[in-house]
């Protein structure tokens, strides 16, 4: 097994979130659900990151801010997208600054329903990055090989 | 300043002694209450297809089509917020406490395809 | 119910600075500043309180008149004035702090300017499908 | 000392002990330093291996760089790390240790300064910092041994006839004071820390990715060993269980102290190392004197 | 000799910014010269959705406006909404609205709290304050549904009540909490290392916060005394409560302010659960809105405004929404200059920026 | 002795020819020339004299003798014309006490009445010839080719360039003159020689400022000048006659000696800029960077630092030498701290410079002979490196038209070559295990011995300097090596001559690095061993080995750079997830208010801790205080001594 799904560093982003999910993506930190037990570290910085969590749709101003991110990761990595907002705008599809859910801007890997997503919805979805992290990985690997 | 204060020690040796207040989650189950909102679930047989749930909807989720019989959430757009559940002159509608699982692709619509009307009510 | 008096007085572009500078003088603060689309122009709202008085001054203007900046009584102001510049495309003139349109930056420039639509439009469903596209642009 | 002292058996076998164990051994110790913050906030926390995890997930990912010359220096740090290691437990000239010591943090920081990142860049001058607040003390902890033993070796250091810490303790708790900072804990990890939230983003470590973290991961396994190993110092052969508890203890109190305090600036930081240093260990070598 | 200046991005993606804004630091040595805030990055315009839901709809839409202080957000809007049509609520809901105003409250100041710990680098506070964070998310959780988007207020009264099985246990609950809040208190209040890092940081005169628009606990933390439930929306005027107010102006003050704060929150949920009356939750709104009403309450980071202008249709003309956080930012500016790099994020999160709100 | 005496007088000669040569190719062929030879002659004495021990040479002085003072009379003319016409009377009156003094020595005592020998050389004087020969011309040959850009550069400076070589070539003369000297008087001829050289250097560029610097290093130099003479007068006065001669005066009766040291010590503290006299050195930077290469590393300050090694034996283990040892540990501490908040690369090196000095004088002080054998090589690194690293500056400076550190931001992308010599430079002085640290290791071993409890303190000042050293040497390097965008070198980074001297003396440092054992076993083991009658080696060869397989590790390090650069992504700084650009040499990225800024970076300066006035001025109280006592323990103590 790649050591990659043992040590998921992640990285959060409030695209333009109303900050629920982004409350209870921190939240996951904490005590009650401590996401270090499957040795996930927040690390605030792309370039150590293997997980993206993005809350909020995509707006004019946080539109490169994402891809950047994005772009500054080292391979393999992979995005959750979380709430309503970050799925498809949410309640605020309709709003002139929202461009609609992060899928539009970068390819997503697991998506977490919910307004707000729950705590332990947002585990599931990290932890279903997971495989798919494995996945890359052995891509990559083989890549490589070649 | 100049004296060093560990007002944290009482609290770090408490929390040692009591263990971690952890759920854990997955390998114990989720937190849920009665009134926690998952998602919204439908009992699509006893459905008129009125609409007033889609009219009602902040989120624009559902789609109602008297003419296919269908009731569709869209699960990305939906934010769980009891509108419809609230507006549906039938009640049947709900909010489970479940949450949604987390999927690989999407977009997420469930469709709901009700029964063929009966006969009687064509009668009218 | 009425929880508490909330006044408005209706004064002019030109009386402006004038009736701030007094507001100031007797101690007030500056609560907000806050603009609506009413069919052809602008009214612009001046929040003061004091001790829990709650006092309105109230502009109302036309489509291409320009505002005096009240950054000179109350430094804090240019917040308020330039969001009124970017959400509504009042010009303000001589702000303390001008973020140059890049206070609140819109993909459709001054989205408030223009009057609401009369009719609500339901946004055409199914447009996810088409508008998705699945990987990073660059 | 003739040249068959270097070739002796004893150092080369701590050496290669170091070279080997101090990945894991320091791993397990990080670990143990996780699960029980972890517990100490009411968390559960990783698995014990979570270090070593880490640094092999870190070797797995894409080699993501500003410069290639980043990793030069990285590596260097690496190496020299290595190489400060294997001239403390090789049993040689303590001084040297504690130059080759500095020569790696200098790699380290070099690393940061030429990847030309803002983050990085402050994180380095943080660090140079810490280095300009420790360095006196570590160099005065080294003369105080000289001063006991009259040697500056560290096989005559360990093997000295009495704990050295009955004649050095200011020097000791002086030392213990900057392991702090070494061991990049709070309330003094200024230049950059194991938790995430940093006014610095990572601050020193903000630019490396992949292997290069790794690298300094690992560097930082083989310090943290070194310098565990200096306190076993003032223990030495004379007194070795207690030795190893204090080691074990010290490293305790540094863990609980890293969870009851808050990051203090760089000032607070660099004066208090430079008074306790003075306070505590120049007092302490001039009291030699007088007993 | 040439400059030597760094210029720092801070933010908009940053470990100590739960949410993006941005700085450009100017930084000589650690000293900040210069630090220009924007913002932007969160902007919806949600506002404008008021064209396009009917105003009991709209509801659902304010309480998104921030998932921190979401509920006073509904409240607030319904009050302006009910001012305007001049609906009266029962009072069981008024009281209702307020237990779960000041849930809301202590759950934003200890969720706060912790991020503060967390910017001075103290993580083992940061963890215990959320922790207890979560005693308050479980109650209202339990009471209303929703962990952070409550959903629980309507145009016209509440949506869902509280039995009295429930309200007792509720204030056996809330003690407990309000115990462990005291024990984190004390460390916020005594701690060395945190009073290295907040006493004297980011001083801000009380001449200076009352003329620059400071509201809420940044404005109370330098001594001025606006709090806006004292105008006695909701159940306020039948509880027994003084503002806190604190004089030092710097960070270390406002930190107090907030902390006694979640202390006051849960004595007022027990004043409040000691005299709810019975009675319906809710009155049948008929009609639609027509005039204007700037609604003001006090949410943790301060005085919120609503302003709605209704014309008789279904739809609002106009929902301007004035959130603390915006009006805290000139002082903000303020404070920032001449601080110190490590001051930063202390200086920004002390007055608990939420971007969300800020820009709607 | 021929090969000595051509030594000292070749460079006088050629020196004299370069002032009737007219700029141009000629007399920059000459100038090389003329180096080369001087070199080659420092070299071929290496050779000559290598293993064989102290030699003394007897010189017929009836004839010289009255030449030397007629010299020396005519200096302190000079200097009392110019600081006349200056008028800088203080100068004037010094000048003149010192004329009298000496005449008055050499009227009453007649100390040339006295046949010794008059020259001599050792492995010490063997070494600073070789420093003041290699180093010295390679200067030389660069200022060929700086002065060349400088003239262009500075065009309100008058073209005076025959009489700068002039000067340059005297100087070296002076210098050789001086490590050669046995007779005391002949070295105070070659001393005053220096002083006037320096001034005149120092102040080339004519405008104000250089002057007034010019007599500012004067003053501080004729103040030793006045206490060399002093010390002059004493031995004469109070001693027999021969003692006027070091070899005779190290061994005679320790109060002679001591008060002598001490006179000639102090002298020397002037000249190598000791607190606190320092500020000097600092001023002189206002000379074209030859000069200020020539003055602080191998020659001037090597003067100072090279009387009080001199009688460092004198000083082993009394309060005196403590006294002096502080001195320069406070000088060390102080100007390491003060070199942090100074952004001038000049007056970095130049605080470095005096750091350095410091602690030779601190082992010279302590006077053990570990202690001395750390203060040669303390001198011979840090001539080396030093030296290396005022021309990469002065290179710097020719093509930046600046000497800020901030503007040496990504120095390595623009300017390779010459960033890779500084950086080998700055190794040289601060890092394991290259030169300056072996010799910080070597002091450390040699105070922990020394008289308790000063020696402790001692090294706590030791060990508070070393930190700072760190500090604002990496941040330099740190600063050279931050490239933020992919740059183009510059096509020329130096003229031919400044290359060949940078290239040259970055080899001479590596060397130097990776034999030094060798110049340890064969120069300067065998010089302290006759001095101290002792046989033990003071390297532990296992230490050796160990130094040396770290130098070669960093030489092998590079290698990696291969490794390193394959199959790599390349990505920008993180800047916070914000918009960023690249264009030439700027990285900027989207500010508030919509603008681009460029993310300028800048080293930490720390104004407020370690400003220069505030610890210039704690320096001078301080060493001001111990020169008081110094003085005070010499006419307590010794007259005793001296009398009976
Ligand atoms: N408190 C609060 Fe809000 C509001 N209104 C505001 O700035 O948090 Ni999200
Ligand atoms: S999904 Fe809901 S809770 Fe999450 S950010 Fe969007 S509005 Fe807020
Ligand atoms: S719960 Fe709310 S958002 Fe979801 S379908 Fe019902 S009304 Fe729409
Ligand atoms: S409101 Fe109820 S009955 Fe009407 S369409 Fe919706 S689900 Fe069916």
């Amino acid at each position: 097994m790649a050591y990659i799904t043992k040590s998921p560093w992640i990285i959060h982003y409030d695209a333009s979130s109303c900050n629920g999910c982004d409350i209870e993506v921190l939240a996951c930190l904490t005590p009650l659900y401590d996401i270090e037990r499957f040795g996930i570290i927040n690390t605030g910085n792309p370039k150590h990151a293997d997980v993206f969590l993005v809350t909020g749709g995509v707006n004019e101003q946080n539109r490169p801010v994402i891809k950047n991110i994005y772009r500054q990761m080292p391979k393999p990595n992979v995005v959750v997208a979380i709430g309503a907002c970050a799925l498809s705008g949410g309640v605020f599809r309709e709003c002139y600054n929202i461009a609609g859910g992060v899928d539009k801007l970068i390819p997503v890997d697991v998506y977490v329903p919910g307004c707000s997503a729950k705590p332990e919805a947002i585990i599931d979805g990290v932890v279903k990055a997971l495989g798919i992290l494995e996945k890359k990985r052995e891509a990559m690997k083989k890549e490589a090989g070649n | 300043m100049g004296k060093i204060t560990f007002t944290m020690s009482k609290r770090i040796l408490k929390s040692l002694a009591s263990g971690p207040a952890t759920l854990r989650y997955p390998h114990e189950p989720a937190k849920r209450y009665e009134a926690s909102r998952g998602h919204i679930e439908i009992n699509i047989d006893d459905c008129i297809y009125c609409g007033l749930c889609s009219k009602n909807c902040p989120a624009d989720a559902i789609e109602v089509s008297k003419d296919d019989r269908t009731w569709e959430i869209d699960r990305f757009r939906c934010i769980i917020c009891n509108s419809c559940v609230e507006a549906c002159p039938k009640d049947c509608l709900s909010t489970s406490n479940v949450y949604l699982e987390p999927v690989f692709s999407g977009p997420l619509k469930d469709r709901s395809v009700g029964p063929e009307p009966e006969p009687e009510v064509k009668e009218e | 119910m009425t929880i508490e008096e909330q006044l408005i007085t209706e004064i002019t572009v030109e009386s402006l600075l004038e009736e701030v500078k007094t507001k100031s003088d007797a101690g007030y603060r500056l609560v907000q500043i806050g603009c609506t689309r009413i069919e052809d122009a602008f009214e612009i709202n001046y929040s003061f309180e004091k001790d829990y008085r709650f006092e309105n001054l109230r502009v109302t203007i036309g489509e291409d008149v320009r505002m005096p900046s009240i950054s000179d009584i109350y430094w804090g102001s240019f917040i308020y004035e330039n969001e009124m510049h970017d959400l509504y495309g009042i010009g303000v003139d001589g702000m303390n702090i001008d973020f140059n349109g890049y206070l609140f930056k819109t993909s459709i420039p001054h989205p408030f300017r223009d009057a609401p639509a009369v009719t609500v439009k339901k946004v055409p469903k199914k447009m996810d499908e088409e508008n998705k596209t699945s990987g990073g642009e660059e | 000392m003739s040249f068959l002292d270097v070739m002796n058996v004893y150092p080369l076998i701590g050496v290669l002990l170091f070279i080997v164990l101090s990945p894991l051994v320091g791993g397990i110790i990080f670990g143990i330093d996780r699960i029980i913050t972890a517990r100490m906030q009411g968390r559960v926390g990783p698995p014990v291996l979570q270090p070593l995890y880490d640094i092999f997930k870190l070797f797995e990912k894409e080699k993501m760089v500003i410069h290639e010359s980043q990793n030069f220096w990285i590596f260097g740090y690496l190496i020299f790390m290595i190489i400060t290691g294997a001239l403390f437990f090789g049993g040689s000239d303590i001084l040297l240790v504690i130059f080759a010591l500095t020569l790696a943090h200098v790699a380290l920081i070099l690393g940061a300064f030429s990847s030309g990142s803002p983050y990085a860049h402050i994180g380095a001058e943080r660090e140079l910092i810490q280095l300009m607040a420790v360095e006196p003390m570590i160099i005065i902890a080294a003369v105080g041994f000289y001063e006991v033993t009259g040697s500056f070796n560290t096989l005559d250091i360990i093997s000295s006839g009495s704990p050295l810490i009955l004649v050095l303790p200011g020097i000791f708790i002086g030392f213990v004071y900057i392991l702090t900072v070494k061991l990049r804990k709070s309330p003094f990890d200024i230049s950059t820390s194991h938790h995430a939230h940093q006014e610095l983003v990572r601050g020193l470590n903000t630019e490396f990715a992949g292997s290069t973290l790794g690298m300094v991961e690992l560097a930082h396994l083989y310090e943290t060993a070194i310098l565990l190993g200096f306190i076993f110092l003032f223990f030495g052969l004379a007194a070795p269980i207690i030795g190893l508890i204090v080691v074990a203890l010290i490293y305790l109190i540094e863990i609980f102290v890293d969870n009851a305090t808050s990051r203090v600036k760089w000032g607070l930081m660099f004066k208090s190392c430079w008074i306790v240093t003075a306070v505590l260990g120049v007092v302490n070598l001039m009291a030699l004197y007088l007993i | 000799m040439t400059g030597r200046r760094t210029v720092v991005p801070f933010g908009p993606q940053h470990p100590v910014l739960p949410e993006p804004i941005h700085l450009d630091l100017v930084i000589e040595d650690e000293k900040v010269i210069e630090a220009i805030p924007s913002i932007g990055y969160v902007h919806r315009g949600l506002e404008k959705l008021v064209e396009k839901k009917d105003y009991k709809n709209y509801v659902y839409i304010a309480e998104r406006i921030c998932g921190i202080c979401s509920f006073i957000h509904s409240l607030g809007y319904c009050q302006g909404v009910e001012n305007i049509m001049g609906v009266e609520v029962p009072e069981r809901a008024h009281y209702l609205r307020t237990i779960w105003s000041e849930y809301s409250r202590m759950h934003s100041h200890l969720l706060w709290m912790g991020l503060f710990a967390d910017a001075m680098g103290f993580e083992n506070l940061f963890m215990n304050c959320w922790r207890i964070r979560e005693q308050v998310l479980d109650m209202m959780e339990e009471t209303t549904g929703g962990r952070v988007i409550q959903g629980s207020c309507k145009v016209g009264g509440v949506r869902k009540d509280i039995s009295v099985a429930k309200l007792k246990e509720m204030s056996e609950r809330i003690e407990k909490t309000k115990a462990d809040v005291e024990e984190i208190n004390h460390v916020f209040f005594d701690d060395s290392t945190v009073i290295h890092r907040t006493k004297g940081i980011g001083y801000l005169s009380k001449d200076d916060a009352y003329h620059l628009g400071a509201v809420g606990p940044t404005a109370r933390g330098c001594g001025v005394a606006i709090d806006i439930r004292k105008t006695g929306y909701a159940a306020y005027p039948e509880l027994d409560f003084e503002p806190v107010v604190e004089s030092g102006g710097d960070c270390y003050s406002r930190c107090m302010v907030r902390a006694k704060e979640v202390v006051q929150s849960a004595d007022l949920i027990r004043q409040a659960i000691e005299k709810i009356p019975g009675g319906d939750i809710d009155v049948k709104v008929k009609g639609n809105p027509e005039g204007e009403y700037f609604s003001r309450v006090e949410q943790p980071r301060g005085e919120c405004i609503h302003y709605l202008k209704g014309n008789g249709k279904k739809f609002l003309v106009r929902e301007r929404v004035r959130t603390p956080t915006l009006t805290n930012i000139p002082p903000l500016v303020r404070m920032l200059a001449g601080c110190e790099m490590a001051d930063v994020p202390v200086i920004v999160l002390t007055i608990d920026p939420c971007i969300g709100c800020a820009e709607r | 002795m021929e090969s000595i005496i051509f030594l000292i007088l070749f460079p006088l000669f050629a020196g004299v020819i370069m002032l009737a040569l007219p700029n141009g190719r000629g007399r920059d062929s000459f100038v090389n020339f003329a180096g080369v030879v001087t070199c080659i002659g420092s070299l071929y004495l290496l050779y000559e004299y290598f293993g064989k021990g102290a030699q003394f040479f007897f010189v017929d002085g009836t004839f010289i003798d009255p030449l030397i003072t007629v010299a020396e009379i005519a200096i302190g003319l000079f200097i009392i014309g110019m600081s006349l016409k200056f008028r800088k009377y203080l100068i004037a009156v010094l000048a003149a006490c010192q004329m009298a003094l000496i005449t008055y020595t050499d009227v009453v005592f007649e100390p040339s009445h006295y046949a010794g020998y008059d020259l001599f050389i050792d492995e010490f004087s063997l070494i600073m010839t070789v420093i003041i020969g290699v180093i010295g011309s390679l200067i030389c040959i660069y200022a060929t080719g700086y002065m060349k850009t400088y003239q262009e550069h500075h065009k309100d400076v008058k073209d005076k360039r025959p009489l700068f070589f002039f000067l340059m070539f005297l100087f070296l003369s002076a210098m050789f003159g001086i490590v050669f000297s046995n007779n005391i008087m002949w070295l105070f001829l070659f001393w005053e020689i220096t002083t006037l050289c320096s001034f005149l250097l120092i102040a080339y560029a004519g405008d104000e400022i250089s002057w007034k610097n010019g007599f500012w290093a004067l003053l501080l130099n004729v103040i030793g000048g006045v206490a060399f003479a002093g010390g002059i007068f004493f031995i004469n006065a109070f001693s027999s006659g021969s003692d006027i001669y070091l070899n005779e005066l190290l061994t005679s009766s320790p109060g002679i000696a001591l008060v002598a040291a001490t006179f000639i010590g102090f002298a020397g503290l002037t000249k190598s800029a000791q607190f606190p006299f320092s500020s000097w050195l600092v001023g002189a930077m206002v000379a074209p960077t030859p000069v200020s290469a020539l003055l602080h590393s191998s020659t001037m300050v090597k003067a100072g630092v090279y009387v009080i090694v001199r009688f460092a034996p004198v000083f082993e283990a009394n309060l005196i030498g403590i006294a002096f040892a502080f001195i320069g540990a406070i000088t060390f501490l102080t100007a390491s701290a003060i070199a942090i908040s100074q952004s001038n690369a000049k007056k970095v090196l130049a605080y470095s410079t005096i750091a350095n000095l410091g602690l030779v004088v601190a082992c010279a002080g302590i006077g053990t002979e570990e202690a001395v054998w750390a203060a040669i090589l303390l001198i011979i690194f840090h001539a080396v490196a030093k030296s290396l690293l005022f021309l990469s500056v002065g290179s710097v400076e020719n093509q930046k038209h600046s000497k800020d550190i901030e503007d040496m931001g990504g120095l390595i992308a623009a300017m390779p070559k010459v960033a890779l010599m500084m950086l080998i430079g700055m190794a040289g002085m601060f890092l394991a295990p290259f030169g300056m640290l072996i010799s910080k290791w070597a002091s450390i071993h040699a105070f922990v011995n020394a008289i308790p409890p000063f020696g402790m303190l001692l090294i706590a000042i030791i060990a508070y300097g070393s930190g700072i050293t760190v500090f604002f040497w990496t941040k330099w390097m740190g600063r050279i090596l931050e490239v933020r965008t992919e740059r183009e070198p510059l096509e020329t980074e130096a003229s031919k001559p400044e290359m060949r001297a940078i290239l040259t003396l970055g080899a001479l440092t590596v060397l130097a690095c990776l034999i030094f054992p060798l110049i340890s076993y064969t120069m300067i083991e065998p010089y302290t061993h006759t001095i101290y009658n002792s046989v033990s080696p003071l390297l532990s060869l296992s230490n050796e080995i160990i130094m040396l397989f770290m130098v070669v590790v960093v030489i092998l390090l590079p290698v990696s750079l291969f490794h390193f650069a394959k199959g790599r992504t390349l990505r920008r700084q993180y800047m916070g997830a914000r918009v960023s650009e690249v264009s030439g040499e700027h990285l900027r990225f989207l500010g508030s208010m919509g603008v681009m800024k460029e993310a300028e970076l800048s080293n930490y300066y720390f104004e407020g801790i370690f400003g220069e006035e505030k610890l210039n001025r704690a320096g001078v109280l301080s060493t001001i205080l111990i020169i008081v006592m110094l003085f005070a323990l010499v006419s307590w103590f010794v007259p005793l001594e001296v009398i009976m």
